[in-house]
């Protein structure tokens, strides 16, 4: 098929699976519902292989360019197009919104490498995790849960707006996206809409990504009000040009402003620091449905975003420090709590919020193709640690507090195994898919100039590694405790099981596409950088032109030898630091329990403040919501006291003369006689002044 | 021969007087009689208005007044009457519907 | 198309739309003996015979391919009212629609039928009357956006209260007799300065008109207030008139609309109104004022409107975050629905006010758009009252258990509501912020008066907007199930969750946001033609210090009926124009120097 | 010479509105006749010597001034008296004085049917109404058996100071005003004064005249048809009318 076919087939197949199952779900589907979008989200998982085949095709017969202009970056002409040739052009399906003198607004779709990567990301990890909501949204006797249907619509109408998103041709339709996910968020997190706290914490989603998106949308409209159009590839195009030709017509200001507004939304959605308080509490929603937005594909829209953009990001250094600086922060800032916590699903949030922060470090330090490496592994192995959380949480009829259990592995050998396999990625064993992108990122960002950045990202990871097994080895080693009401602990179902496996699988050998082989680097057989920065590389050609990005920039040539065997000092330290913590988990959690337990109480308040989140949300509450609600008080008195006050005063004036009046209005017709009188003779007397 | 004016401010004197019952006087019948009074006056300034200008025609309007006078005495002595059947008194006060 | 326009009802489409709802009205008043059922089923059929005319206009008003590409007005009728052209007082009957007011027109006729229509089980007393007043209503509504002379214009927009005063003050809340008065004072001393405005042009235009050459037929010294004559007058009008004129029309269209001092008597006369008449309300009656503005003061008074845009944006801009702040706090869910319509058409005047093409399309559309949503929230929230008899949101909760379909409805309209991309309420509310976040630049139809801050802080509004529509989603769906002791009155033949009748009301809204919101193009393209024409070309690139031997054949061609030959074509005299058009050229030369060689 | 005029025809209207206001019944007390004599005679002093500087030094007519100050005397009477009956005969006597005034200036004619239209016809209906309608006993100096409406004057204070200024303003204007100089002789028109009058009424108010007789007539149906209604006894108002409510149960005869 076409490509543009394809790409239009992309979003609409889930779409078209949600709507039916909206339609019919709730009479004639019930738990039946998960076919539609079952099927609409497979078919348009191999819409888009099928679309990764063409795009790639394209890229190689257009190749020999590519590779050129990507070597010869240095002279790169500014007319000429950047590498990828046609497949930069976004196609108009068709015209959207009017923006002014026959200047239209389109929905436009881009597909690129960039697109690709998202597309197959998403939908993979989407296809895992509806087979896996068939299962988990039941009961043990295989009834559907309440709602059943409506979860699967949600589930399918979330994966048209994340492919919309990702398939999106400029800015608007980014927008448009990026404001569906944020509803399905919403909805998905709100799924338990009777559980207050379920309630609260979707709209506290829904807010918080709204005050990035204010900044978003305001960036949208200054590089409208800058480019005069909202076209990818004319802005970036034009941000190019005008870095290449040294143009002052755009002001770095102008660009540093439209990078921070942008990254404002990037915040919100990526959960990143001022912004994070969202996302831990969105794990009130279904599992899966932390599984697949709140850890594999939407919040890593901000990532995508700020991929996309980067052109415009790497065009004005301080946007890049502070991207990059928050990033290191959430990491670190996100690791610390999730030492302290017991929930299996927050302490997953908090890793997630961990590693978007070295999505974002990747990107502040301009390794672009690095952190969307992140990305993709990233969706695999969490997904695949959600799902062992919600398939223990399945079997614990609920229950997630890891003080509450422990000694699972025997009971639970699947989960066990594929969680464990995760777990040993996200900490960053070498080999494992984690290993090579958060190995990247880190080398990135001692390469850079700002090599601090690297060496927070190292004491993040060992942080990881240690919460990572810590939750490990209080949830499936020890002696086997159940909680209170669950008779046996039992291996979940062949819905459940099936995307477990594959996504472990996946959380294995996922890296190994961004990793060259027989080359002799580590271990004598592996270098960074392997064909999915080749894949990606016409996307960021622009971007690495700076030289800020220089590390990164080196590309191709980095496994090439150059830098030898300097530059696998830090894959050992870090693949040592991942061991280091795992055998202080091991030690602490198996081998003397009471450890912890000192060490909690010996740090105080520094423990309570890790275990409250630093207090963000309670000082939210004092800083902006409660003013913000007095304000609002305010404003409601003053609508009752003062205007309505004034309003009383002007009502009044008429009212007084009136009172005055009425005394004269004794219905006595000598009185109006008087009166007749009294202005008989006052005309008299004026007529006679006048006369 | 009077000076005319003399006759004017006779009449605006009457005039005045007639108002003032008319406005003071709560019974009905001197109401009425007080425009009279009113009439009397009006009667005598278009006179010696007429004069003052040489002609007759104030004498002329001075006997339509007389006319409006037997008028509005006829059907306002009729109506008092009427208005005191009703209500058994002459005060006007007690006929106050007018009020808001 | 001719089979439609040929015959004398198909040239009269405008007058049968006024006329068959009064027509339906008076039928309805008239006959005692009509039993409520029949009442409710005939009013019904008299909106839907309304909204057939209105389809029926609407293919003849497509159909004049001329006035959409040039924004001209068509489907005349015009007839002599009070004197004629060669008296010395000229009123005319004279109706004519545009692409401005027909999408508005669509609006009324479209929403009445559904007012009605969920006015079936609520309204139990005093039928006959009520459904009286609605039809009514409804004429003066259409008649509004179907006049094209000033005085006809201020008739029914004065007549539109007199329905509403009534349907507030029988079938309102406990407070309605308050409400009802406060509305009626509160409107009419606005609109009575208005009047004042009014005559004065009216008296203006009788001494200038036939020298400037509108209309030669005219008699001279002819009082007039046909609408094309009174756009010609501006050149005449020097800058105190205009700003007096301007305060004149302001003070009836701002407490209309309302913006944001004036606005208190809207939550009041919500909260007391009758669900249909807050539909109406909300959703065609504040029109009423934006149209006015739109339609009177920015055409007729453009030196006046760009001297005071800064302050009536201003005004909006503290309308848009006080009305959000204000509703957030409310307990009535429907007095948070009121105030946020304060915040909306704060946006609504905003994008008027920034007078750039962009912003006026989104102002206009946001008129639909805010019509179609906060209408539908009105509904639903009568629906909820119906059957719980309150709308505290202390009293009840968590409904969605209940009433899934409901909540569907609900969270439906309350992302229309604040603007989700994908609905109808993003396309208008960021065209009127991209309208005013370009109000300054030149490109790429002249500069506006309003800055980028405008934007920034109305921006916010979207995010207010969420905070408080999400807090009462929130509380009247989510949380665990809370209703008052007695549960949901099913008496008037409802069901717990929402009936087929119900249901039905809320569909084709639902369609509308959807459609408008995925496809927008069918509406503006209908619009942005006749904005360009009649308000953005009256407005901006005029020269007021320039000769005025240009507004004479502008008026003689504009006043022409028949504008085919004048594609956007606009005077180009005057140094502001060339001044705008150098810097855009400038602009442009720059940009291409910047893109290089695309 | 005219400035003191002005101010003596205020001190005229001052004195009179006075008068009027002391001879007032007021708060159910008689009037002090002493005090309103006294009032009453410097008045009317005041009012001669303001009649004598009109006249000038040529001709002093007393006659005229006699009745002046009689005729006023009694319309101030016919309003202060507390009995019906006596401001009936009161005004007989304003009504001759003006007759007599009338004739003195040479309106002869208007003078004669003056008194006849006025003290023959409209007077006598005065009095029959007067006996119709119930009315005070006979004073014997005890005021508190008479009338409520009778005894007690209706914002006297009002009243009079709007009729002061009235009367000055009047006064003081007729005084001021430049007159237009006499086209022709008073004498000249008043030698053949009912000569002419009727010559105008037949010839220039030949249609006025028409329209009063109608008006007579129309006035005369209008009596008949006002008097004639039945009107609700008594038992009719014992259950509480509003205001004008009464009169629609009305029913002719």
């Amino acid at each position: 098929m076409e490509l543009k076919t394809l790409a239009i087939l992309i979003p609409l197949l889930p779409l078209a699976g949600s709507a039916l199952v909206g339609a019919i779900g709730l009479r004639g589907l019930k738990d039946r519902s998960h076919w539609l979008v079952l099927a609409g989200v497979t078919a348009a998982l191999f819409c888009a292989v099928s679309l990764f085949y063409q795009v790639n095709t394209e890229l190689n017969r257009g190749g020999s360019e590519t590779a050129a202009a990507i070597g010869a970056h240095a002279q790169i002409d500014p007319s000429q197009q950047v590498g990828y040739g046609k497949l930069a052009e976004s196609f108009t399906i068709y015209e959207w919104i009017p923006a002014g003198a026959a200047d239209w607004l389109n929905v436009t779709f881009r597909v690129d490498p960039l697109t690709i990567v998202m597309l197959l990301t998403v939908l993979s990890v989407s296809t895992m995790v509806v087979m896996y909501s068939v299962g988990y949204m039941r009961d043990h006797h295989g009834h559907a849960e309440l709602g059943y249907e409506r979860f699967f619509a949600f589930l399918g109408l979330f994966v048209f707006s994340m492919c919309m998103l990702v398939l999106a041709g400029n800015f608007l339709l980014l927008y448009l996206g990026w404001e569906l996910v944020g509803l399905c968020s919403y909805l998905l997190i709100g799924f338990y809409y009777q559980k207050p706290s379920a309630a609260a914490a979707a709209k506290k989603a829904f807010l918080v990504n709204r005050i990035g998106d204010f900044g978003f949308g305001l960036g949208i409209l200054l590089i409208y009000l800058t480019f005069n159009t909202l076209d990818y590839q004319e802005v970036f195009n034009m941000v190019a040009n005008s870095k290449m030709a040294g143009d002052l017509a755009l002001s770095t200001e102008r660009i540093t402003t439209i990078a921070l507004l942008l990254f404002c939304g990037a915040m919100g959605k990526s959960a990143q620091l001022p912004l994070h308080v969202w996302l831990p509490d969105a794990m009130e929603g279904p599992t899966p449905v932390s599984a697949l937005i709140h850890a594999a594909t939407m919040v890593t829209a901000g990532v995508y975003m700020v991929a996309r953009c980067s052109v415009i990001f790497a065009a004005s250094p301080i946007a890049m420090w502070i991207v990059g600086a928050i990033g290191a922060a959430t990491a670190l800032f996100a690791a610390t709590i999730a030492l302290t916590q017991f929930d299996m699903k927050r302490i997953l949030a908090y890793s997630t919020l961990s590693q978007l922060g070295y999505m974002f470090l990747g990107l502040g330090v301009g390794a672009f193709d690095s952190a969307m490496f992140h990305l993709y592994t990233h969706a695999f192995f969490k997904a695949c640690l959600f799902l062992g959380a919600g398939s223990v949480m399945h079997a614990m009829a609920g229950e997630i507090d890891i003080r509450r259990f422990s000694g699972l592995r025997k009971a639970m050998p699947i989960t066990y195994f594929t969680f464990l396999i995760s777990g040993l990625a996200l900490a960053g064993v070498p080999l494992l898919s984690a290993f090579w992108s958060k190995d990247e990122i880190i080398h990135a960002a001692l390469a850079s100039s700002t090599p601090w950045l690297g060496w927070i990202g190292l004491v993040t990871a060992f942080l990881t590694a240690f919460y990572t097994f810590r939750m490990i080895f209080m949830a499936f080693h020890n002696e086997e405790r159940l909680p209170r009401g669950v008779e046996h602990a039992h291996e979940s179902g062949v819905w459940m099981s099936a995307p477990l496996v594959l996504l472990a699988i996946g959380a294995v050998f996922a890296g190994y596409v961004g990793v060259t082989t027989g080359h002799g680097g580590f271990l004598g057989m592996f270098e960074p950088h392997g064909a999915f920065h080749h894949f990606l590389a016409p996307n960021f050609s622009d971007a690495k032109g700076h030289e800020m990005t220089v590390a990164a920039a080196q590309g191709v040539a980095h496994g090439a030898g150059e830098h030898g065997s300097e530059s696998h000092w830090l894959m050992w330290l870090s693949s040592g630091l991942a061991f280091y913590g795992i055998f202080n988990a091991w030690y602490f959690y198996t081998r003397r329990p009471g450890i912890p337990l000192a060490i909690a109480l010996a740090s105080g308040s520094v423990y309570k403040l890790f275990y409250h989140k630093y207090y963000v949300d309670e000082l939210y509450d004092l800083v902006f919501v409660r003013p913000l609600r007095r304000l609002g008080d305010m404003c409601y008195a003053c609508d009752r006291f003062v205007i309505n006050g004034i309003l009383w005063i002007i009502a009044a004036i008429p009212r007084a003369i009136g009172f005055l009046l009425r005394g004269w209005q004794q219905g006595a017709m000598q009185g109006y006689a008087l009166g007749m009188v009294v202005g008989l003779v006052v005309i008299m007397w004026w007529v006679l002044a006048n006369a | 021969m009077p000076n005319p004016t003399a006759l004017m401010i006779v009449g605006a004197l009457l005039f005045a007087i007639g108002v003032v019952g008319f406005l003071t006087r709560r019974n009905m019948i001197v109401m009425f009689l007080s425009t009279e009074v009113m009439f009397q006056g009006v009667l005598m300034n278009l006179v010696g208005m007429g004069l003052l200008h040489g002609n007759i025609q104030g004498q002329g309007l001075g006997i339509f007044v007389l006319v409006i006078a037997a008028v509005e005495a006829g059907l306002g002595l009729a109506i008092v009457v009427m208005l005191y059947r009703r209500r058994g008194t002459l005060d006007a006060e007690n006929w106050r519907s007018l009020r808001g | 198309m001719t089979w439609l326009t040929d015959n004398f009802l198909g040239q009269h489409l405008l007058s049968m739309l006024i006329i068959v709802p009064i027509l339906g009205a008076i039928v309805i008043y008239a006959r005692s003996s009509w039993d409520a059922v029949f009442v409710r089923r005939f009013a019904m059929g008299v909106s839907l015979v309304t909204l057939i005319i209105t389809v029926l206009a609407l293919m003849a008003y497509l159909h004049q391919s001329d006035a959409i590409q040039n924004g001209g007005y068509t489907l005349l009728e015009q007839a002599n009212w009070i004197g004629s052209a060669d008296a010395s007082i000229h009123i005319q009957y004279k109706l004519a629609v545009d692409g401005i007011s027909m999408p508005l027109i669509l609006l009324a006729a479209g929403l009445t039928p559904l007012a009605i229509w969920g006015s079936f089980t609520s309204i139990q007393t005093r039928q006959r009357e009520y459904y009286a007043l609605m039809l009514l209503l409804h004429g003066a509504m259409l008649g509004v956006f179907a006049a094209r002379d000033l005085l006809l214009f201020y008739v029914f927009f004065e007549f539109t209260l007199i329905p509403l005063y009534f349907l507030i003050g029988i079938w309102g809340g406990p407070q309605r007799q308050k409400a009802a008065n406060m509305f009626f004072i509160y409107t009419l001393a606005g609109s009575l300065l208005t009047f004042a405005g009014v005559l004065y042009l009216g008296w203006k235009a009788s001494w200038i008109a036939p020298t400037a050459g509108a209309a030669s037929n005219l008699a001279a010294g002819a009082l007039t207030f046909d609408l094309d004559v009174l756009y010609n007058l501006a050149p005449h009008l020097c800058s105190g008139e205009q700003i007096g004129l301007f305060i004149a029309f302001f003070a009836g269209f701002a407490i209309k609309v309302p913006l944001f001092p004036f606005h208190t008597w809207l939550p009041l006369a919500h909260v007391e109104a009758p669900t249909a008449g807050s539909v109406i309300l909300a959703a065609v009656l504040l029109k009423l004022g934006t149209y006015g503005f739109l339609r009177l003061s920015l055409p007729m008074l453009p030196q006046a409107s760009i001297e005071l845009a800064p302050y009536v944006a201003t005004l909006a801009v503290i309308g848009i975050i006080y009305g959000a702040l204000a509703a957030w706090i409310q307990t009535d869910v429907k007095k948070l629905v009121a105030y946020s319509s304060v915040s909306h058409l704060g946006f609504c005047l905003l994008g008027m006010f920034c007078l750039k093409a962009a912003g006026l399309t989104g102002s206009l559309l946001y008129m639909i758009n805010h019509g179609l949503s906060t209408g539908a929230l009105f509904l639903i929230v009568g629906m909820i009252y119906e059957r719980y008899h309150t709308r505290e949101l202390a009293e009840i909760g968590g409904l969605a258990k209940k009433m899934p379909i409901l909540a569907f409805f609900l969270i439906f309209f309350t992302m229309s509501s604040i603007g989700l991309p994908g609905l109808n309420g993003f396309v208008s509310e960021f065209l009127v912020l991209l309208g005013t976040f370009t109000s300054d630049d030149p490109k790429p139809d002249g500069a506006g008066p309003l800055g980028v801050w405008y934007a920034v802080f109305a921006a916010s509004g979207i995010l207010l907007g969420a905070i408080y529509m999400l807090h009462m989603a929130r509380g009247v769906l989510f949380g665990p199930l809370k209703e008052p002791g007695h549960g949901a009155d099913t008496s008037a033949g409802l069901t717990q969750d929402l009936t087929r009748r119900e249901v039905g009301i809320l569909v084709p809204l639902a369609l509308a946001c959807v459609a408008i919101g995925v496809y927008p193009k069918m509406l503006t393209n209908m619009m942005q033609p006749a904005l360009d024409h009649a308000v953005l070309a009256k407005v901006l690139p005029h020269d007021w210090s320039g000769d005025r031997n240009v507004d004479a054949t502008t008026i003689q061609n504009q006043t022409n009926q028949n504008p085919t030959s004048r594609k956007r074509q606009r005077p180009v005299d005057g140094e502001r124009t060339v001044q705008t058009r150098k810097q855009a050229t400038a602009t442009q030369t720059t940009l291409n120097h910047i893109v290089g060689a695309r | 010479m005219s400035v003191p005029l002005v101010y003596i025809s205020y001190i005229v209207s001052a004195l009179f509105a006075f008068g009027i206001f002391v001879g007032l019944p007021k708060q159910g007390r008689f009037p002090r006749r002493g005090a309103f004599i006294v009032v009453m005679a410097v008045a009317s002093a005041m009012l001669i010597y303001l009649l004598q500087l009109l006249f000038g030094a040529e001709s002093r007519n007393i006659t005229f001034c006699i009745l002046a100050v009689l005729g006023l005397a009694a319309a101030i009477r016919v309003v202060t008296h507390p009995l019906p009956v006596y401001s009936a005969l009161y005004f007989v006597f304003v009504v001759l004085a003006t007759a007599a005034m009338l004739i003195q200036v040479g309106a002869e004619f208007l003078g004669a049917a003056l008194v006849i239209v006025y003290a023959g016809a409209i007077l006598v209906t005065y009095v029959f109404v007067i006996m119709l309608s119930q009315q005070s006993p006979e004073m014997k100096g005890r005021i508190s058996a008479m009338l409520d409406y009778d005894r007690s004057a209706r914002e006297p204070v009002w009243a009079t100071l709007a009729c002061f200024m009235l009367m000055a303003v009047l006064a003081g204007m007729i005084v001021e005003h430049p007159w237009k100089t006499v086209a022709q002789p008073l004498s000249a028109v008043a030698t053949r004064n009912t000569v002419e009058l009727g010559r105008l009424l037949m010839t220039d108010f030949a249609v006025s005249v028409e329209l009063a007789a109608v008006l007579l007539m129309v006035a005369l149906v209008g009596a008949v048809a006002i008097a004639r209604k039945r009107l609700p006894q008594a038992a009719d108002f014992s259950d509480h009318k509003a205001p004008g409510e009464a009169g629609k149960t009305v029913v002719p005869y």
